[in-house]
């Protein structure tokens, strides 16, 4: 399905959306994030500060909760998570890929219930970037394009006065069912704008990780190279590289006591990420990645050599967060490049 | 709650061995009443309370906490007040800078012999915490 | 919403045992359904143990898949959660979720000599093997089992092993020499050597502390053991058990999943993270 | 580590407790703690039967921890501790919680009552939770002391240790020991010579078999806590063997050196040998190695020659001693404050200008004028001397904010001993007030004041001058508003006590504190006025505080009786209850060393260490720590953290 | 005017003659224009070393690092480690030598004057480039010029300063042992502590306001914390969870462990991690701006740390990193501090 809407009207067609909880980029102190919007959307983002995973895989999610009476065994009551429906308007191309990279993880082997029943009722309405927003955007050389509609239910293009908008599943299509008296019929010159559009921002040059597709093969080669340590060297630990990846997806599971006797608390699930050093501590002291050079290796190498390697694909989708929000600006682009050219 | 219930602050109320806990002691032993809102802790000092105390004692729902112990000079460590003075100085304006109401952090002096003293503080900080309502600025939410 | 995999079962402690005692105690604690039945598992599986209020640690069964009546899991307090298994009484009531991880191979090696190398509380995830084996005494060749801690006070199912003896070969050894032990003195990889055993037609299973298993493969391959007839488990931390939450991940590996138990061969493929 | 059983013993004391708080309710919540394994209510805990059903059920029950409810712990936290601990448990694994005085008797509501003991009670059950089983620390007690500073105070001080059996070692700087107190001629308020009292005892220090006398000598270091000090000694040679030395005088007579004599404050002259007094204990000459041109036969020599008794040694070497005692009493005086500071009033320039102590030195027979009052610049009898209070005292703006205490007496007392050596004389006294606190003072001061020779001008100096030969005061009588301006042939400034040079130094050795002014900081200003901040230090005389003879002198009995009651003990048991540092956390920023109060942490090897002797566990390092990385045993942040949790739980 | 020749002259010549083990400055990055931290043990590397406004980072956190984590790879233990040091930097160190994090003659201070202005501020700039890129920039006087596709663009230094410059009192790194650029102090380009005077203009209510809507924001990455030079500690006392544990950490500490915060990045947690470590900075902080800059989501952190010091300033007369044997804030006190708030 593909149409045309007035940018004037998307206003009415998030008013049409009534059983949707509508997520819109806003600028707030400074920064863009999602947040909750009713009519007035503006799409004139960069890309947000934060990625969308945090619909599907909220920061904080709580499994249970759990009560004992002294002497007693205790109760358990599963948390689930509510059935608010979620359209994210304006998700990047990049952020887009990450929710199927998102997918495998937790339907992988089993699948993760919290993830799911959220995923399931959240609807990814893309943006397709006309023109790289960062200039640490490199979705094209891992595999993305700034029009891609990975991961998306609904594909915009920003044709100046309008919108050409795409269902690219079967709940975009329904989105765009909602409101249907508000889109037109593209036409020709429409569809010829599209193409030109899209190819101009394919065109326009981007930052480069160097052949992707070998980079498995040399990061593998490159295990106990030393560049690891040096290009780490600055690494404060703070994960703001992970945190605000589209797919990263490590967590923490914590018993949070509210109070003792009788015992009452919950279960929860909370972000946690490769880069804090006692991710991987044994309680032994024993750390398997003991300094920054072995976790930035396996950031990296998770995105570009171990998930390759189980997913037939990289995990990054060249947002350029991490690149453009390190303190201390470590750049995957430089490192994965550099490690590479480096590889034997 | 019942309607006619009214809100009775929850007060945590550190107190000096030496001075304000025996001073508490003098109140009870003259049989002054006073409120009980305020739970006492004792510990040896004021200058043993860490200002973590009175973050996790706000974290944990108190609607207001009461540091008191014995007045400059007489302290048994000799200088465990001064310390305490001015800890208790930081974290009482950092608390009112993000916007907590000054009245719900109190300190005070009250020696082994102020009996009278200790439960006019109390009295008067649950007098003080009343109109103020429930501190939920800093606690914790309740797990729903 | 489906089963939810995150939320544990209940079980009851019906038995508790001091193993050892000290800075790193160790004590074996069996538990039994609070209602219904508990899950089956394999040998070298593991389980997700929740003291509800404190967390949840993940811990070997270390009671053969035959026995259906209960588990048993041994546990060293080292932190949080095993610190407060330590505080527990029979009859208090824990949470249980699994099994996790692959298994020892163990209908594979019908036939053959199975020497058996533990440490420390590493014998916790091969004793399911140890016991499974003489249970089915008739389906394997010899069996060995060589274990040892730093002091004979730190040697845990003494009394099993003693047992053991009588249907299979078992060496005990302790670090130094101390006045009343009659078995070996030294480290387990020493043990090992001293015994020679034949990588003919054999599997060895070395469980413990890092170090020792890193010897022990070095001196077994000395003497003729292929690394494929090499197995051992690795115990990186673990949160969900389920192939998510990334911690255990070394290389292409998440080990609750694909691991804990791996050939030496297939260990020597992955980046040495664990 | 298993968990704990702990006994809830809730006390209805009568219906003190009961009247007010719903016991039955209290003790049902308890048992409803993870850690309770028994509770009780009874009427009368403390009495005999409530204390044995209390011992009854911690061996019944297997209690490993026990939490009274009842009254204050100050009243029975003792008896159930020696319950508990008959009962066969430590007896720091029982506390009280107290809902009486701090509950039952301060609220009359019942339902408030009842929740609120339930809240004290859960916080105290939460703290016993983790209280750990202690053992007072014991420390082995060097049964022996030293005694720094040969005053009065340090005299007084070492003989009372002495007489008690206990050896001392009294180190003074000095070649004599006496103090200022052997400089004064007579002393108020009876007016005896100051020599007469003091030379006895002097002597009995020399002769007593526990004595070890060190004079000429400094303390270097010390090391160690209370009960257990090593002291290293700094012995400066003579090079007079006191043994020897006849104190016949031969060589002062032969010495070609002449410099000031400081002991008489330089109003006169000594040679390089001398003896600082006749009356100088040890009776020896001491020759000043400063001053001696050169303790060379070669280049003089004179000395050595003409001693008969052979006891001038060239050669002889200082020492340094190391003296290991078990407590030490710092007794080192004070000096007066500098003239020079005080520019309206000559500065020290102006030679008829005295200090007390040189006008002491001027009345005292045994003094630079054999006990005539002369005036330094033409040794003539001044017949209008002026007397000036408060020099330097009582003037926070520019010099001492305190009050020297005793200078309105010796004011007046030099007022009366001038009149007796020129009993035609005239003397003024500018004071701003009189203070005479102390038996017989005021009628001394009085009598003085009714002296018509002698006038109390109340007032300030304004400035004093050389004028014609004399000196001119400048000053206002404050009670008729007149300008007065006297030309004194002498003027005597009671100059502020102030810490003696020889205080601001040990101080510093010995690590302990000063107060704002520079005296020594006593430990607490009512109730260890004797005891320095640092255990096993004490603190007698005008090193503390200025002060008198018959206050230093008791000053000084109460600092031995400290010493005799520490070093009676064979080991000294210390609360146990004492801070620990956990080392996983520490990394050694010093901050607890900067705050503790009792000065018990260093740094080692980059982490804090607590000194188990010195630690009084106030707690002031654990709430500095930022780390949380040092508790106070039984007191603990997660302890007191699960208190604040138990308290607010609804 | 500082002339980066003479840093990388300082810098090769010490290495050369084996002074210091490594120095530890600033070079251009990856990132267009942006500098980044580096660590040079060769004196060929000197020529990369930079010294632009974008060189904002506080080096004195790899000193930290290098104690904590980087001391088994040292090659020669012995030598000093030179470091780069802005005036807040240099303060810094001089906390951490107060602290006996190390010593002086472990460091070996290459003190640059931030002279007329300071270093930028990131976000402003982005305000006033409104989405064009800057590859370069350059201090000259009181200005920042930046080259841009559009051709060179001069910019007022004070526009883009970070806020913490322009209230910056010192801007000289008084400890030192080398020193490049004029001694400015005294330029004060808006009075120190203006931007918090006019916040605490307002009510109590509308302070509460602004506030509990930062800490809703706060995603508990701890960058500032692991940005923060004086946030050093080996486990942090309100989350010890995203810091190794030492070797020497037991089994009873762990297990004893005080939850003063939970790991829910909620605003009642958040507040008491902020709040905390406000408190810890007290007395501490030199106010280097790290971690407000650090925070991904801008939440305004050093307005907590400022309005400390300014309490430590006009309650206790304490200015943080004054000296190195000086006392530290809340482990001492004066006669005369203010008791007017205890009844
Ligand atoms: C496959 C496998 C098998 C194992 N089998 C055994 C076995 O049979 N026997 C055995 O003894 N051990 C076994 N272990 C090791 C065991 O899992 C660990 O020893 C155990 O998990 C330690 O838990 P702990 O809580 O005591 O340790 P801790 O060191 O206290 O840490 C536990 C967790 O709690 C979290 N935590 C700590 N403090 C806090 C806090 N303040 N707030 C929030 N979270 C916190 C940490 O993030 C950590 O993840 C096995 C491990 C694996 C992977
Ligand atoms: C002018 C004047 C008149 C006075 N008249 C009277 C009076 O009439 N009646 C009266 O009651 N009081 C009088 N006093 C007060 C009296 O002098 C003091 O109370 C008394 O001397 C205090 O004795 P002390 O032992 O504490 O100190 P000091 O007499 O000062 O003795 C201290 C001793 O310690 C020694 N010392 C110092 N430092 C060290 C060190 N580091 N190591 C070893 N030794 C050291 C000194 O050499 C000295 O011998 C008068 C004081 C003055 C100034
Ligand atoms: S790479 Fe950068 S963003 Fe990531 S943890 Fe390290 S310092 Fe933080
Ligand atoms: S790794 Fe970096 S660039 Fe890649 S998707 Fe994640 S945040 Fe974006
Ligand atoms: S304050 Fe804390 S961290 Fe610092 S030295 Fe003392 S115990 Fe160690
Ligand atoms: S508890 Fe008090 S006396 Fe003991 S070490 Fe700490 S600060 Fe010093
Ligand atoms: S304030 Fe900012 S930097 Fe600090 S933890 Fe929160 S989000 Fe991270
Ligand atoms: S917040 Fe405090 S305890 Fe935590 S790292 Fe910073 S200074 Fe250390």
């Amino acid at each position: 399905m593909e149409k045309i809407l007035d940018k004037k009207r998307i206003d009415d067609w998030i008013a049409a959306l009534d059983n949707w909880d509508i997520q819109g980029p806003v600028l707030e102190d400074d920064i863009w994030s999602y947040q909750p919007v009713s009519g007035a959307v503006r799409l004139d983002h960069p890309n947000t500060k934060q990625s969308p995973k945090g619909l599907a895989f909220p920061q904080r999610e709580i499994f249970f909760k759990f009560e004992q009476i002294k002497g007693e065994a205790p109760r358990l009551t599963q948390v689930v998570p509510d059935e608010q429906r979620h359209a994210v308007f304006g998700v990047r191309p990049c952020d887009g890929r990450g929710v199927p990279r998102m997918d495998l993880v937790f339907n992988d082997h089993v699948e993760d219930n919290y993830y799911q029943a959220r995923r399931k009722n959240v609807a990814y309405v893309g943006l397709a970037c006309n023109k790289p927003p960062s200039a640490n955007c490199f979705c094209l050389s891992v595999g993305g394009s700034p029009v891609s509609t990975d991961g998306l239910d609904v594909q915009m293009t920003d044709l100046g006065d309008r919108y050409f908008v795409k269902a690219i599943t079967e709940t975009g299509k329904g989105l765009m069912a909602a409101a249907g008296k508000l889109f037109a019929e593209p036409s020709a010159a429409d569809q010829k704008q599209v193409k030109q559009v899209h190819a101009e921002a394919v065109a326009y040059p981007q930052r480069a990780v160097r052949n992707v597709e070998e980079v498995p093969a040399k990061l593998k080669a490159s295990f106990k190279s030393p560049l690891w340590q040096e290009l780490a060297q600055a690494c404060i630990g703070c994960g703001i590289c992970t945190f605000l990846c589209p797919t990263c997806h490590c967590f923490d599971i914590n018993d949070e006591v509210q109070s003792k006797a009788p015992l009452k608390g919950i279960r929860v699930r909370t972000w946690d990420n490769c880069q804090f050093p006692d991710f991987t501590m044994h309680s032994s002291g024993h750390n398997p990645r003991e300094n920054t050079g072995a976790r930035l290796r396996q950031r990296v190498a998770h995105k570009f050599q171990y998930f390759p390697e189980n997913f037939g694909m990289p995990q990054c989708t060249g947002c350029g967060r991490c690149i453009s929000e390190c303190p201390v600006g470590i750049d995957i682009i430089n490192v994965v490049n550099k490690v590479a050219e480096n590889a034997a | 709650m019942s309607e006619q219930q009214v809100y009775e602050p929850r007060i945590v109320a550190f107190l000096c061995k030496w001075c304000s806990s025996a001073g508490s002691d003098l109140a009870g032993v003259s049989r002054i009443q006073y409120p009980a809102n305020a739970t006492p802790i004792t510990v040896p000092c004021t200058g043993a309370i860490s200002p973590m105390y009175i973050m996790s004692a706000f974290n944990k729902g108190a609607d207001g906490v009461l540091v008191s112990g014995c007045h400059i000079g007489d302290c048994h460590y000799i200088e465990g007040n001064y310390l305490a003075r001015r800890k208790m100085k930081l974290i009482m304006e950092l608390l009112e800078f993000i916007g907590v109401e000054p009245n719900r952090f109190r300190m005070s002096w009250v020696s082994a012999a102020e009996g009278a003293k200790f439960a006019k503080v109390v009295t008067d900080f649950v007098n003080d915490l009343k109109p103020l309502g429930p501190q939920d600025k800093l606690k914790k939410a309740e797990h729903t | 919403m489906p089963h939810n995999i995150y939320l544990p079962e209940l079980a009851r402690i019906a038995y508790i045992k001091d193993e050892v005692y000290g800075e790193r105690a160790i004590k074996t604690f069996r538990v039994e359904p609070v209602d219904g039945e508990l899950f089956e598992h394999a040998c070298g599986q593991c389980a997700m143990l929740s003291i509800f209020g404190r967390g949840e640690s993940m811990i070997s069964i270390a009671s053969s898949p035959l026995i259906r009546e209960y588990k048993q899991f041994s546990i060293m307090r080292v932190g949080r959660v095993s610190s407060a298994f330590h505080d527990l009484a029979v009859g208090d009531v824990i949470g249980l979720r699994g099994p996790y991880g692959n298994s020892f191979p163990i209908d594979d090696w019908r036939g053959k000599n199975l020497y058996l190398i533990g440490g420390g509380c590493g014998l916790a995830p091969i004793w399911p093997v140890i016991t499974t084996a003489v249970a089915q005494r008739a389906n394997f060749k010899n069996i060995t089992v060589f274990y040892g801690g730093r002091t004979s006070r730190d040697i845990m199912y003494r009394a099993e092993l003693e047992k053991l003896r009588e249907s299979i070969d078992v060496h005990l050894s302790i670090d130094k020499a101390e006045e009343g032990w009659d078995g070996y003195c030294g480290f387990v990889p020493a043990a090992v050597m001293d015994k020679d055993p034949v990588p003919d037609n054999a599997i060895a299973i070395t469980c413990g502390p890092p170090i020792m298993i890193k010897f022990v493969i070095q001196n077994l391959n000395k003497l003729g053991f292929k690394d494929e007839q090499i197995y051992t488990t690795i115990e990186n931390k673990m949160k969900c058990g389920l192939g998510k939450c990334g911690r255990c991940n070394v290389g292409k590996d998440y080990v609750c999943v694909k691991g804990p138990v791996y050939s030496w061969e297939e260990l020597k493929s992955l980046p040495e993270e664990y | 580590m298993t968990k704990k059983r702990t006994g809830v013993f809730v006390c209805h004391c009568g219906t003190n407790i009961a009247a007010t708080v719903d016991v039955a309710k209290v003790a049902k919540e308890m048992a409803g703690e993870n850690t309770v394994a028994f509770t009780q209510e009874y009427v009368y805990m403390c009495s005999e039967p409530g204390q044995e059903s209390v011992v009854q059920a911690i061996k019944d029950n297997k209690l490993d921890s026990v939490v009274v409810t009842c009254c204050s712990p100050n009243l029975h936290e003792k008896t159930f501790r020696d319950n508990a601990e008959r009962a066969g448990i430590n007896n720091f694994t029982c506390e009280i919680a107290n809902i009486r005085e701090q509950c039952s008797w301060v609220h009359n509501d019942k339902a408030k009552g009842t929740e609120k003991a339930i809240k004290i009670s859960r916080s105290v059950v939460r703290r016993v939770n983790r209280n750990q089983a202690l053992d007072a620390v014991a420390v082995n007690v060097t049964r022996r002391a030293m005694v720094i500073g040969g005053g009065i105070a340090g005299i007084q001080a070492a003989l009372d240790i002495a007489n008690a059996g206990i050896e001392v070692v009294l180190v003074e700087k000095q070649a004599t020991i006496g103090g200022r107190m052997l400089q004064l001629s007579e002393t108020f308020p009876t007016l005896d010579c100051s020599q007469c009292v003091l030379s006895p005892k002097m002597v009995e220090v020399k002769r007593h078999p526990k004595i070890k006398l060190m004079t000429y000598s400094d303390v270097q270091e010390v090391t160690g806590s209370v009960g257990n000090f090593r002291v290293k000694v700094h012995k400066r040679s003579t090079f007079v063997d006191p043994d020897k030395c006849k104190i016949c005088d031969h060589c002062t007579v032969v010495c070609p050196v002449v410099v000031p004599n400081e002991y008489e404050l330089n109003l006169t002259a000594r040679r390089a040998i001398y003896i600082p007094y006749a009356q100088a204990i040890p009776a020896s000459f001491t020759l000043d190695e400063d001053a001696c041109l050169g303790l060379n036969p070669v280049v003089c020599g004179k000395c050595k020659d003409v001693c008969e008794a052979g006891a001038i040694d060239y050669d002889m070497r200082s020492q340094t001693v190391v003296e290991d005692v078990g407590a030490i009493v710092v007794a080192t005086g004070f000096d007066l404050y500098d003239q020079a500071n005080m520019q309206e009033l000559g500065g020290g320039k102006i030679e008829d200008v005295l200090d007390g102590l040189q006008f002491e030195r001027l009345c005292s027979a045994s003094g630079a004028t054999q006990g005539h009052v002369l005036r330094p610049s033409d040794h003539k009898e001044p017949k209008e001397v002026v007397f000036i209070q408060c020099v330097g005292s009582r003037d926070p703006a520019k010099h001492c904010a305190y009050c020297s205490k005793i200078c309105c007496m010796y004011t007046a007392k030099h007022a009366r001993l001038y009149k007796k050596h020129v009993p035609d004389g005239r003397a003024y006294v500018f004071y701003i007030d009189i203070r005479s606190g102390g038996k017989g003072y005021e009628e001394f001061v009085q009598r003085t004041m009714e002296d018509d020779d002698t006038l109390y001008l109340r007032g300030r100096v304004s400035k004093l001058y050389r004028h014609n030969g004399k000196v001119r005061v400048l000053g206002t009588d404050t009670l008729t508003g007149q300008n007065v301006e006297i030309d004194a042939d002498m003027v005597v400034l009671a100059l502020a006590m102030v810490p003696s040079k020889g205080t601001t130094e040990i101080a510093k050795v010995l690590k302990i504190g000063r107060d704002k002014d520079g005296f020594m900081a006593e430990a607490h200003p009512k109730l260890r006025p004797v005891e320095s901040v640092t255990g096993g230090i004490y603190l007698a005389g005008a090193a503390q505080a200025p002060k008198d003879i018959p206050e230093t002198v008791a000053q000084a009995g109460a600092a031995a009786a400290k010493v005799i009651a520490l070093l009676s003990q064979a080991t000294l048991n210390r609360s146990p209850l004492i801070a620990k540092v956990r080392r996983s956390h520490c990394t050694g920023c010093g901050m607890c060393v900067e705050a503790c109060p009792f000065i018990a942490i260093r740094l080692e090897g980059g982490k804090a260490v607590v000194n188990e002797a010195l630690c009084e566990g106030c707690g002031s390092c654990s709430a500095t720590c930022l780390r949380a990385a040092i508790d106070v045993k039984n007191v603990t942040q997660l302890q007191i953290y699960e208190m604040i949790e138990a308290c607010l739980a609804v | 005017m500082i002339n980066i020749q003479d840093i990388r002259e300082t810098a090769r010549d010490m290495l050369t003659k084996g002074e210091v083990r490594a120095v530890i400055g600033y070079r251009r990055g990856s990132r267009g224009m942006l500098a980044e931290p580096t660590f040079i043990t060769s004196a060929e590397q000197a020529d990369e070393l930079v010294w632009d406004p974008t060189c904002f980072h506080n080096l004195s956190l790899y000193l930290v690092h290098d104690r904590k984590f980087l001391a088994h790879i040292r090659k020669n233990a012995e030598a000093p480690v030179a470091i780069v040091a802005k005036g807040c930097d240099a303060r810094s160190i001089v906390v951490l030598m107060q602290e006996h994090y190390f010593k002086r003659e472990d460091v070996y201070i290459i003190g640059v004057s931030c002279e007329g202005t300071g270093v930028l501020d990131e976000r402003k700039l982005a305000k006033h480039l409104n989405g064009a890129q800057a590859s370069n920039v350059a201090f000259d006087g009181g200005d920042f010029v930046f080259t841009t596709a559009e051709g060179e663009k001069r910019l007022p230094a004070r526009e883009v300063m970070a806020d913490r410059c322009l209230e910056c009192r010192i801007p000289f790194p008084r400890e030192h042992n080398i020193v490049f650029g004029e001694d400015k102090t005294g330029r004060q380009l808006e009075a120190p502590f203006a931007a918090l005077t006019r916040f605490e203009a307002q009510g109590t209510g509308a302070r509460w306001d602004f506030w509990s809507h930062h800490f809703d924001r706060c995603i508990r990455c701890f960058a500032c914390r692991s940005v923060c030079p004086m946030c050093y500690c080996d486990e942090c006392v309100v989350d010890s969870i995203t810091f190794p544990v030492t070797t020497e950490t037991t089994a009873e500490d762990k297990a004893n462990r005080i939850r003063w915060i939970e790991r829910s990045a909620v605003r009642s947690e958040n507040i008491t991690y902020l709040m905390t470590r406000a408190m810890h900075l007290a007395g501490r902080c030199t106010d280097c701006g790290e971690c407000e800059r650090a925070c991904p989501v801008n939440v305004p952190i050093r307005l907590l740390n400022n309005k400390m010091e300014r309490e430590a300033r006009e309650q206790f007369g304490f200015e943080p990193g004054a000296s190195i044997g000086g006392p530290s804030l809340v482990a001492s006190f004066l006669d005369r501090d203010p008791g007017d708030f205890i009844r």
